[in-house]
């Protein structure tokens, strides 16, 4: 697929709530070529540190930079698989343990493609987007710099 | 020339601002750069972190050019 | 994970609103050992046959055997995946062009065991379970039987 | 001894019911069974379709048991 797709808003501040991502799959059941979808939810759990329980995540980004790099794995994983739909949105500030903060959804004529595409894309946005996060421990406020695997 | 940049997450912490104008030679590499902030930061330098210059990740003998934006990036941590 | 799991309804009648969607994802908010959320949604594509478009595709099954392939394909996924949950739907009736027939939906601490565990129920679930299906056609309600590849 | 057989999908359309009760002989096999079948319902034969017994697919070898359940099963089309 050679055209061009548009940049899109990625960044949400706080949660995404899962009446987002309801609305979200609502929009494509009039786009009947779609047979699949592949949707990927981050979730903040509360991860037990030295210092106590995670108690949420706040999200920072170098947000011109990363709304850029969002944009360029959009058109990458456009030319590499065969999708008819993709949206990525992504939380900034604070996110609570047990809310989502990411929000991946790929739609393609058939389900490998989806597959596929959901975890590309989704390894893309972990090693390559510059998106920063304190983990928020106990109720002082303490706090880690969370790094991604 | 002067060199804009950028600080985040807990470089931002270590330089005790999100960003700050320096003065560098000109063709001065990003090596040279981080030489110079290790210098006036000392705890950066056992920082991991990455350096984009104008929203492009650079490497160690990336050339700064007049009016780049450089940010400093600590690992990434998104999703 | 060694623990039984009880069987549970799979099969709803005619298709799978975006609103159950979310509020299955709702009731995973208060697991905070959930790290990643895997779903997929299979939806009904307008293929063009050389008798016209289809209009939908009416599920029929062997329902006892069904339910239970489906709990073995639960016992099977929890044991070869770390998973926290996992939660299978599957429509039965008519369900229109557009509308979802398939939501799969697993949690797990970390995204690749999700993503692994998502593409295998699937392609269990397509090869294993005897289901059926009529593809509607055209304003006069012919139909050719659907064959998964 | 009775056998009860299931139909579904296409193969309930050539047989024009959801069940039937026909007679067999004792250990008989899925393959005996196909047999009797195709010769009462020549279509089935040109089509695809895995035989449960008791819910388990058999192969041609399986045994059919006393009272069991066979069902007729077309090719799956879940998802």
């Amino acid at each position: 697929m050679d055209k061009l797709h548009k940049p899109r808003k990625v960044f949400v501040s706080g949660a995404i709530s899962p009446q987002f991502v309801a609305d979200s799959i609502a929009k494509h059941q009039s786009k009947v070529d779609i047979g699949a979808h592949a949707i990927f939810l981050g979730q903040i759990r509360a991860d037990e540190k030295t210092e106590g329980f995670v108690t949420g995540i706040e999200y920072s980004a170098y947000e011109e930079m990363a709304e850029q790099t969002f944009h360029e794995i959009r058109e990458d994983a456009f030319s590499k698989f065969d999708l008819i739909c993709m949206h990525i949105y992504h939380s900034i500030g604070v996110v609570p343990t047990g809310e989502i903060s990411l929000f991946v959804f790929v739609s393609s004529a058939h389900r490998r493609t989806a597959f596929e595409a959901s975890e590309y894309i989704v390894e893309q946005i972990k090693t390559k987007v510059p998106i920063f996060g304190k983990e928020l421990i106990g109720p002082a406020g303490e706090y880690i710099w969370k790094e991604n695997k | 020339m002067t060199i804009n940049i950028l600080y985040f997450g807990m470089l931002a912490e270590i330089s005790q601002q999100a960003k700050e104008s320096l003065s560098g030679k000109e063709n001065m590499t990003v090596r040279d750069l981080k030489q110079q902030l290790c210098e006036k930061y000392p705890e950066m330098c056992e920082r991991k972190f990455k350096v984009a210059v104008n929203q492009q990740i650079g490497d160690d003998t990336t050339i700064i050019p007049l009016s780049a934006e450089i940010a400093l990036l600590p690992p990434f941590a998104g999703g």
